[in-house]
């Protein structure tokens, strides 16, 4: 046993109460074994991974319990002890690399400085080190490479940068908060494959935290289910997956989106059509900057970036169409022009054969729902007026009809109408996207654009807002075009997908067929790269889309 | 082959749009001010001898260009200024250009030597405060710090010399000292009587920006240790010295160089008050002497030399602010 | 350890800072002025007074406003046009050349016609016709007019080098290139903004001085001045304000010198608008009369000015009440003019009478930069009117904004005050701010104020050679300006006040000018 | 103090929990008390010329005036009472660092909000103006503007306005730019409101945290800025002196031991600037701005 965790308890201390965060704990991980803890927002998974290598932050306190490092507790260890224990014995990896390198010092340093911290041996030693370190984790010409600065590689490279520094130590424990959680399937798929390999190859006992169940299948050896502070169920992989045990595993396992169950409508009505749509995004110029540019040998460098190229896309009456694609393909882009607030270069879009434009946005036909919760509400406005506002400013209803036409939306999105007088930020995530939705199905619309709109939230409330998108496409006609970056969403609830690659749509059809039968490269491998709670093994071949 | 190199061009042309953009703001600034000092009271009344004649003034103004219009005369005045010359003295019959370069490294002697006590004192005290901020030290150096935000500086002044010059006699009370001569200009913080003159005088000003640092750094530091990357650098085993002086201060010193820059201007600006109270021989006291006498040619001139200085310090600190941080491709801001 | 390190610091320190220089042949004075070098640069005050240590004049005038001769050793009235001069022998310039009668000529050639010069010293000699050298040391001056007072002129006139100065620039004497007189002080060095540094010349044909090296330190600020003197940086202090007066006096090492300056100050009232700018009935509104040409009201204005109370409390004592525009003794005093009464019932009676018993809106003008407490004045002038009955608004300005108003005849209660020393009586006050505005006369008439009777005795007393004549005229002039016609209201004479440590004596002068010559080694 | 929640009871209980805080903002609350209801009380106005007598001037504390009034705090070189003048002194003060705030964050908020929603030549023209005002330390704008207009109330809070909108225009524009990419202001464009709702309903309410802060800093500043102007003679007119302008009458008499003319005022100055600082500070701490200033 390299690790044992004995009636932890970890709380916050905050102004107006206690948080047990971390209560009462007892886990164990052995030499070499990959352990994988899920659970959802707030249940305590990464107070327990900073509890570990002790980075709480104030107000956060270990109050009980031993943690046991190669037999030896550590939670009584002095901050100078714990810190050689840091970075050589347990090493830590967090969730988005962005943010865990130091955006204004090199790779070289930040690597360097890891081991020189450890080790007593030359600079040049530890940078041969280190270049050895990034090779390992597949960067290629590291060399080079290793004089970058973290804005100048894309966030797979970093998270590999990351895990070469939590590596480069040869520690005999790493912990990895949701390492792969910012990052596009194909990547994700890379890193886990990687740091599995690597793990296995140096004997190294790996906790991966995650809220992501379908991640670890094909990862780890044992998973912990995490609720509200403590471990509900410990076990092997195949056994908590397939044969859950506690409740609140099985509604886990449940909620997550399998399968299709839409077909494809037969219907050729279409209410939207896009032509040779073009959406550039331009850099600012200044008169200098193109005097440049045009005497400039490699005019590449100084290249617009194109969101959207030249695209074309009918939307029928009454379906659900998934946009499925990683992230800056472009297809939040393309929903903010259909629905009419963000400017087109070029092309048209007709909306029942009469063409919207974007200065003289009139009609509430075509709405949208957004990714974020907690911004797209109005902070300072009571959940009444954020519903009403639109239908009494359109003069949909009266101010004295207000009332009962909030409480009707929202009984249909599911929240009790006695809470419409309170503020947004006395919700919580899902029920302010259940009172987005109402606000803006209370004008009436007949296109609903979702963009992520699940994409900040648990799996479980994901599914509530799920079904409440499929009960209002069939209930009230109503057309949505569902975007999002996460296949398994898509594949389960829309009747038709389109697949946008680099501000292109590479594949578009039925959802059934081009999820089980994908056509174009790309397509494929999103499909391979896609971790599933039912396999168990990785397989992630396909680097053809990757960076690099 | 000539071969461009990506970071250089784009400095380049960062560097043509800014100096595009301040010969503009120069040109404006020009005109404005140009009309604005155009505005006071005719110099004439207030230089010309009480017992002068009609015929005798009538030939002062025309002397002067004061008969011509304010365009014509703002035309003159900007075919002269392309060759370099800002106009004559009225009261010192001499280039004000030259008057005023005379003085200002006399000033920025002074706005310099401010900025330093601030920044050697104000960035340790505000990184003690900020490590430990709960603790009464850090307690005091913040109260201490909104203190000395909120002295008047003509007070401060006056009470720095009644108590160091006239009851202790620890410092001169005023002037500027002995000088050593560089490349043609006088400075004093060679000598050791200098120094001393240049004590309290400095410190004076040195409150205000002083204050600033200590809560700015104070709060860089409150804003910088919840981020990721601090703990990253924890969980390597870093020890404390390196994470503080290496990620910490070197991160937050990028808004600090910012402000610092932006204070100079104000410093100069403020060293008006401070020059007068202490007789320091700066630019300063001559566009206070100037305003009173009308000598129109100075004011203009002070102020498109503080505007140029301006422009050049912000250039600077742009420049300084790509170099302190990666990140920054200064075409793209 | 620490402690031990801190205390000998604190010896250390102390040992530096407190060591003091010690007063021997050198001098320093604080003053507020900035000098021009240039001695023909811009006429004013403080620049004609910088000049005397380089450069002599023919004929100047001492402490007491009195003409003396110096680079001139004698000269006669040959007619009323005409002057001849014999000037001093064996006087040497700073470089050892001659002083001849050339360079007379040359200094006052070059007066008119240095470019751009916004305050010229042209007044001096624009009377001057003809200027010939008979000999090396003699010359013969012929003005264009009968001019008594041209020997006052000359003293304006300071006498540079010839063969230095021709051909230079203004920038030239700021260098010390070309500053070069015949003075008792040659040219050290000048940071302008900074200090004036001065140094003895061995061969003064007069007095030598009492200081070897003399420094202007420049302090505007009055109060930065005085901490200087108290803090010993400095040995005397030009510009003490009287407030300051007691606690240099009380403390011990330092002393005051002071005497009555020739400064006079009163307050123009507008005497010719019929609609007076700041003249409003009670309820701010303009008025269609102008109360102050009324001559009861001017007179309620004069009764109603406690001058004890301004001589005592604002000026702290170092002031003399005035009744007319010279001080007190000065030569062309009146004593027909009876002396200033304080009776604000009176005032009362007198505006009621002249059917003002609710009084008007009045605005006193004042510059707050120019004479010794001019704004406070102003001030307490405006609360001992407002007692009978005026509705009182005080405005003060920087003089660069307030004469230029003041000559465009903007106000209609305003403050000056005029030196009397240079011409050594009421003439100039008199002919330049009272006479009507005519060719050579009236140029600082910003009262308006005109009366044929006064006018023609000023144009006699401007004509006469004999002193006495002369000064009855002024006298007869001054009665009908103030005792006859309240045209003007006489408020002070002020004095000069200069601080210095007990280790120097200090003679002011009359005209209020500083003069390094007239610092002696206190016994 | 959750994100974005505003309410007035738990605010006032966040914020004593700092004493010093508390103890500076009874002082603020005090301070406004006396300056809003202390001419009720004061021995005279001095501002009133025909209530004032030179005879009374530049006597020491607790002197006794000729009608047997005491001056607490002596008289100044007028015959003003002190403790009065520094009433009414403070008053002015106050009057025009408010005054001036409001006009230049009206003036900020109508070119912000502007430069901020229209973006594109309108944002480049108003946001290089502002720059070009930046560019001058607000001191020396108001110092030339006030040698150029002369004395006078209007002209100080005009010149404190012509130095002080661009920092909020620019605080405003940035902090209007970053709620406008929140999700709320696509949704309120999506539901076709009228502009002026998405301005001033939705854009601004959320933009006022750095606002108020931002405003309580500039007011200290204000009054500090109007203090030195009138230390340097070209500030409110003479016989109605803000405070500043009373320690400059008394400035020249700290050095003959006639300490109170500069030291009261002075510090009471300081205490009223201290106080307005404080509780900015504690504000911004509470409200959580990120200003760049």
């Amino acid at each position: 046993m390299i690790l044992e965790i004995k009636n932890l308890k970890t709380h916050f201390f905050t102004r107006e109460n206690i948080v047990k965060a971390v209560d009462d704990i007892n886990f164990n991980i052995s030499s070499g074994e990959i352990h994988g803890i899920a659970g959802e927002s707030g249940s305590g998974k990464s107070v327990m991974g900073l509890s570990i290598i002790n980075l709480l932050q104030e107000p956060g306190k270990i109050v009980e319990g031993k943690i046991y490092f190669n037999g030896k507790d550590i939670t009584k260890l002095n901050e100078k002890k714990m810190k050689s224990i840091r970075g050589k014995k347990i090493s830590m990896i967090f969730q988005d690399a962005t943010m865990s390198l130091n955006p204004i010092l090199s790779i070289e340093t930040q690597m360097i400085e890891a081991v020189l911290a450890h080790n007593k041996i030359s600079y040049k030693e530890a940078k041969n080190l280190a270049v050895q370190s990034l090779i390992e984790v597949g960067i290629k010409d590291a060399e080079i490479k290793i004089k970058n600065y973290p804005h100048e590689f894309s966030g797979g490279m970093r998270q590999r940068v990351a895990i070469a520094i939590a590596l480069i130590n040869k520690p005999d424990l790493i912990i990895a908060d949701e390492p792969t959680t910012a990052l596009d399937v194909t990547t994700q798929a890379q890193i886990l494959y990687l740091t599995q390999k690597l793990c296995k190859e140096n004997n190294t006992a790996l906790i991966w935290i995650t809220h992501d169940l379908s991640v670890l299948s094909g990862l780890v050896d044992k998973i912990s289910i995490m609720y509200n502070g403590k471990i509900v169920e410990t076990g092997g992989v195949d056994n908590i997956l397939d044969n859950p045990q506690h409740s609140y595993t099985k509604k886990l396992i449940n909620s997550i989106p399998k399968g299709n169950i839409n077909e494809e409508r037969k219907i050729d009505d279409n209410v939207i059509n896009i032509q040779n749509l073009t959406k550039i995004y331009e850099k600012r110029n200044t008169f200098a900057s193109n005097l440049f540019t045009f005497f400039q040998a490699n005019k590449h460098d100084l290249k617009p970036d194109k969101a959207i190229k030249n695209l074309s896309l009918n939307i029928k009456r009454g379906e659900i169409l998934g946009v499925v694609g990683e992230s800056g393909c472009g297809k939040s882009t393309l929903g903010k022009i259909i629905s009419g607030i963000l400017e087109k270069n070029s092309g048209n879009i007709f909306y029942n054969q009469k063409e919207i434009s974007y200065a003289k946005k009139t009609s509430l036909d075509i709405q949208m729902v957004f990714q974020d919760p907690y911004s797209s509400l109005n902070p300072r406005k009571k959940i009444i007026d954020i519903i009403s506002e639109a239908p009494i400013v359109h003069k949909i209803i009266n101010k004295q009809q207000s009332k009962e036409y909030v409480s009707k939306f929202m009984n249909d999105c599911g929240i009790s109408p006695d809470l419409m007088f309170r503020y947004p930020h006395q919700f919580s995530g899902g029920q302010r996207q259940r009172i987005a939705i109402a606000r803006s199905l209370a004008v009436n619309p007949s296109v609903l654009i979702c963009d992520e709109i699940v994409s900040a939230l648990d799996v479980s409330i994901q599914a509530q807002i799920l079904n409440l998108i499929l009960k209002l496409n069939k209930t009230k006609n109503l057309t949505i075009v569902f975007i999002s970056h996460d296949l398994s969403v898509v594949n389960y609830i829309s009747n038709r997908v389109a697949v946008m690659y680099f501000g292109e749509i590479v594949e578009l059809g039925n959802s059934k067929k081009v999820f089980s039968q994908p056509s174009h490269s790309y397509t494929k491998a999103l499909l391979a790269n896609l971790p599933n709670i039912k396999e168990r093994n990785i397989n992630y071949k396909s680097t053809l889309y990757t960076e690099g | 082959m000539l071969f461009i190199n990506y970071k250089n061009l784009s400095m380049l042309i960062f560097l043509t749009n800014r100096i595009i953009q301040s010969f503009i703001v120069l040109l404006i600034m020009s005109l404005l001010v140009f009309a604005a000092v155009y505005a006071i009271g005719n110099p004439i009344d207030v230089l010309i001898n009480p017992e002068a004649s009609e015929e005798e003034k009538i030939k002062t103004i025309k002397n002067l260009g004061l008969d011509k219009s304010l365009f014509e005369q703002y035309y003159i005045f900007l075919q002269n200024a392309f060759k370099g010359e800002l106009g004559y003295s009225f009261v010192h019959n001499r280039p004000a250009i030259s008057l005023i370069l005379e003085r200002l490294p006399a000033t920025l002697e002074l706005t310099i030597s401010a900025l330093l006590i601030a920044i050697i004192i104000g960035i340790p005290l505000g990184t003690i405060a900020g490590l430990n901020p709960d603790n009464f030290i850090s307690k005091s150096i913040l109260a201490m710090s909104i203190f000395f935000f909120s002295l008047p500086t003509f007070w401060v002044g006056l009470i720095l010399i009644m108590i160091f010059a006239v009851s202790y006699n620890f410092f001169p009370s005023t002037g500027r000292g002995d000088t050593v001569e560089i490349f043609g200009f006088y400075f004093s913080f060679l000598t050791f009587d200098g120094l001393k003159h240049l004590a309290l005088p400095s410190i004076n000003l040195a409150l205000y920006p002083l204050a600033l640092v200590i809560r700015l750094t104070f709060a860089g530091i409150q804003e910088t240790l919840p981020l990721d990357f601090i703990k990253f650098a924890r969980a390597k085993g870093l020890s404390r010295f390196r994470i503080i002086y290496y990620h910490l201060l070197k991160y937050i010193l990028i808004p600090i160089v910012t402000v610092i820059g932006l204070q100079f201007s104000v410093l100069i600006a403020f060293a008006v008050i401070t020059e007068s109270i202490f007789a320091w021989p700066g630019m300063g006291r001559l566009i206070i002497e100037s305003i009173t006498l009308l000598d129109r040619p100075v004011i203009v001139a002070y102020l498109l030399v503080t505007v140029f200085i301006f422009m050049l310090v912000n250039l600077i600190v742009d420049i300084l602010y790509s170099l302190l941080d990666p990140r920054i491709r200064i075409s793209d801001k | 350890m620490i402690k031990k390190f801190l205390k000998t610091f604190f010896v250390f320190a102390s040992i530096i800072f407190l060591s003091k220089s010690v007063l021997s042949d050198n001098l320093t004075v604080a003053t507020p002025h900035d000098p021009s070098v240039d001695p023909h640069w811009l006429y004013l005050g403080p620049n004609a007074a910088y000049s005397r240590y380089i450069f002599e004049r023919l004929i100047d005038r001492d402490e007491n406003a009195n003409i003396v001769a110096r680079l001139a050793e004698s000269w006669e009235n040959v007619d009323d046009l005409t002057w001849k001069f014999n000037l001093r022998k064996g006087v040497k310039f700073h470089d050892g050349s001659d002083f001849t009668a050339d360079d007379v000529i040359f200094s006052i050639d070059r007066i008119p016609n240095i470019p751009n010069n916004p305050a010229s010293y042209e007044s001096n000699v624009n009377m001057i016709d003809s200027v010939e050298a008979t000999d090396s040391h003699t010359l013969v001056v012929k003005t264009k007019n009968p001019y008594p007072l041209l020997l006052r002129r000359l003293s304006g006139v300071a006498i540079v080098s010839k063969s230095n100065v021709d051909g230079s620039t203004t920038e030239d004497f700021a260098s010390g290139k070309v500053a070069i007189g015949t003075g008792p002080y040659k040219f050290k060095s000048y940071t302008p903004g900074d200090n004036y540094q001065i140094t003895i010349n061995d061969n003064y044909w007069g007095t030598k001085p009492d200081f070897h090296d003399v420094t202007f330190k420049i302090m505007p600020d009055g109060a930065s001045r005085v901490a200087a003197l108290l803090a010993g940086d400095v040995d005397i202090l030009e510009g003490l304000s009287p407030s300051s007066v007691p606690a240099v006096e009380s403390k011990e090492g330092f002393k005051v010198a002071k005497r009555a300056s020739a400064r006079t100050l009163w307050l123009y009232v507008d005497t010719q608008n019929d609609n007076s700018p700041f003249v409003t009935d009670n309820d701010g509104n303009a008025m269609s009369v102008n109360p102050l040409k009324d001559k009861r009201v001017r007179k309620a204005l004069s009764l109603a000015i406690d001058r004890n109370a301004i001589v005592s409390k604002v000026m702290d004592g170092l002031a003399e009440e005035a009744n007319q525009v010279v001080p007190k003794g000065f030569f062309s005093y009146s004593e027909n003019i009876p002396e200033n009464e304080f009776n604000v019932n009176k005032a009362k009676e007198l505006m009621a009478e002249a059917g003002y018993a609710d009084g008007f809106g009045l605005t006193v003008h004042a510059p707050n930069d120019r004479y010794v407490n001019d704004d406070k004045i102003a001030q307490a002038i405006a609360q001992m009117l407002s007692k009978i009955g005026l509705k009182m608004q005080v405005e003060t300005m920087p003089k660069a904004v307030y004469f230029g108003r003041l000559n465009k005849q903007e106000f209609s209660l305003s403050m000056i005050g005029w030196d009397n020393a240079f011409t050594g009586s009421s003439l100039m006050s008199l002919s330049a701010a009272f006479h009507t505005k005519e060719e050579g006369y009236g140029s600082w008439n910003a009262g308006g104020y005109s009366n044929s009777e006064f006018d023609d005795a000023v144009e006699r007393a401007s004509a006469a050679f004999d002193m006495e004549v002369y000064e009855n005229y002024l006298k007869r002039a001054m009665e009908i300006l103030i005792a006859e016609d309240q045209g003007a209201i006489p408020l002070h004479s002020q004095f000069v006040t200069v601080g210095t440590t007990d280790k120097v004596d200090y003679t002011p002068r009359a005209d209020e000018a500083f003069e390094v010559m007239l610092v002696k080694k206190a016994n | 103090m959750k994100k974005n929640e505003f309410n007035i009871v738990d605010f006032v209980k966040i914020y004593s929990e700092d004493k010093l805080a508390l103890f500076f903002l009874i002082n603020l609350i005090f301070i406004l008390i006396l300056v809003i209801f202390g001419p009720l009380f004061t021995l005279q106005n001095p501002y009133d010329l025909s209530q004032l007598n030179i005879l009374d001037s530049l006597l020491p504390p607790l002197s006794q005036s000729y009608e047997n009034n005491y001056f607490f705090l002596g008289t100044d070189d007028q015959g003003r009472d002190l403790l009065s003048a520094i009433i009414y002194g403070l008053r002015i003060s106050l009057y025009v660092g408010i005054l001036s705030v409001v006009i230049s964050l009206i003036i900020g908020i109508i070119l912000g909000v502007v430069s901020a929603y229209f973006g594109g030549i309108v944002d480049s023209f108003i946001m290089r103006v502002a720059d070009m005002v930046l560019a001058m330390p607000s001191f020396l704008i108001a110092l030339v503007l006030l040698s150029i207009l002369g004395r006078g109330l209007e002209n100080v809070v005009f010149a404190l306005v012509m130095s002080q909108w661009a920092t909020f225009a620019r605080v405003i524009r940035s902090s209007a730019l970053s709620e406008k990419e929140k999700d709320y202001f696509y949704s309120a464009k999506c539901l076709c409101l009228p502009q002026y709702r998405i301005v001033f309903g939705h854009l601004l309410p959320n933009c006022l945290p750095p606002i108020i802060v931002l405003s309580t800093i500039n007011l200290a500043f204000a009054i500090t800025l109007e203090a030195s102007l009138s230390f340097l003679g070209v500030g409110l007119p003479i016989t109605e002196p803000s405070i500043g302008l009373i320690i400059s009458n008394g400035y020249e008499y700290i050095i003959v031991g006639k300490y109170w003319m500069s030291l009261y005022p002075g510090l009471f100055l300081l205490i009223t600037v201290i106080s307005i600082n404080i509780f900015s500070d504690r504000l911004r701490i509470l409200l959580n701005p990120r200003l760049n200033i």
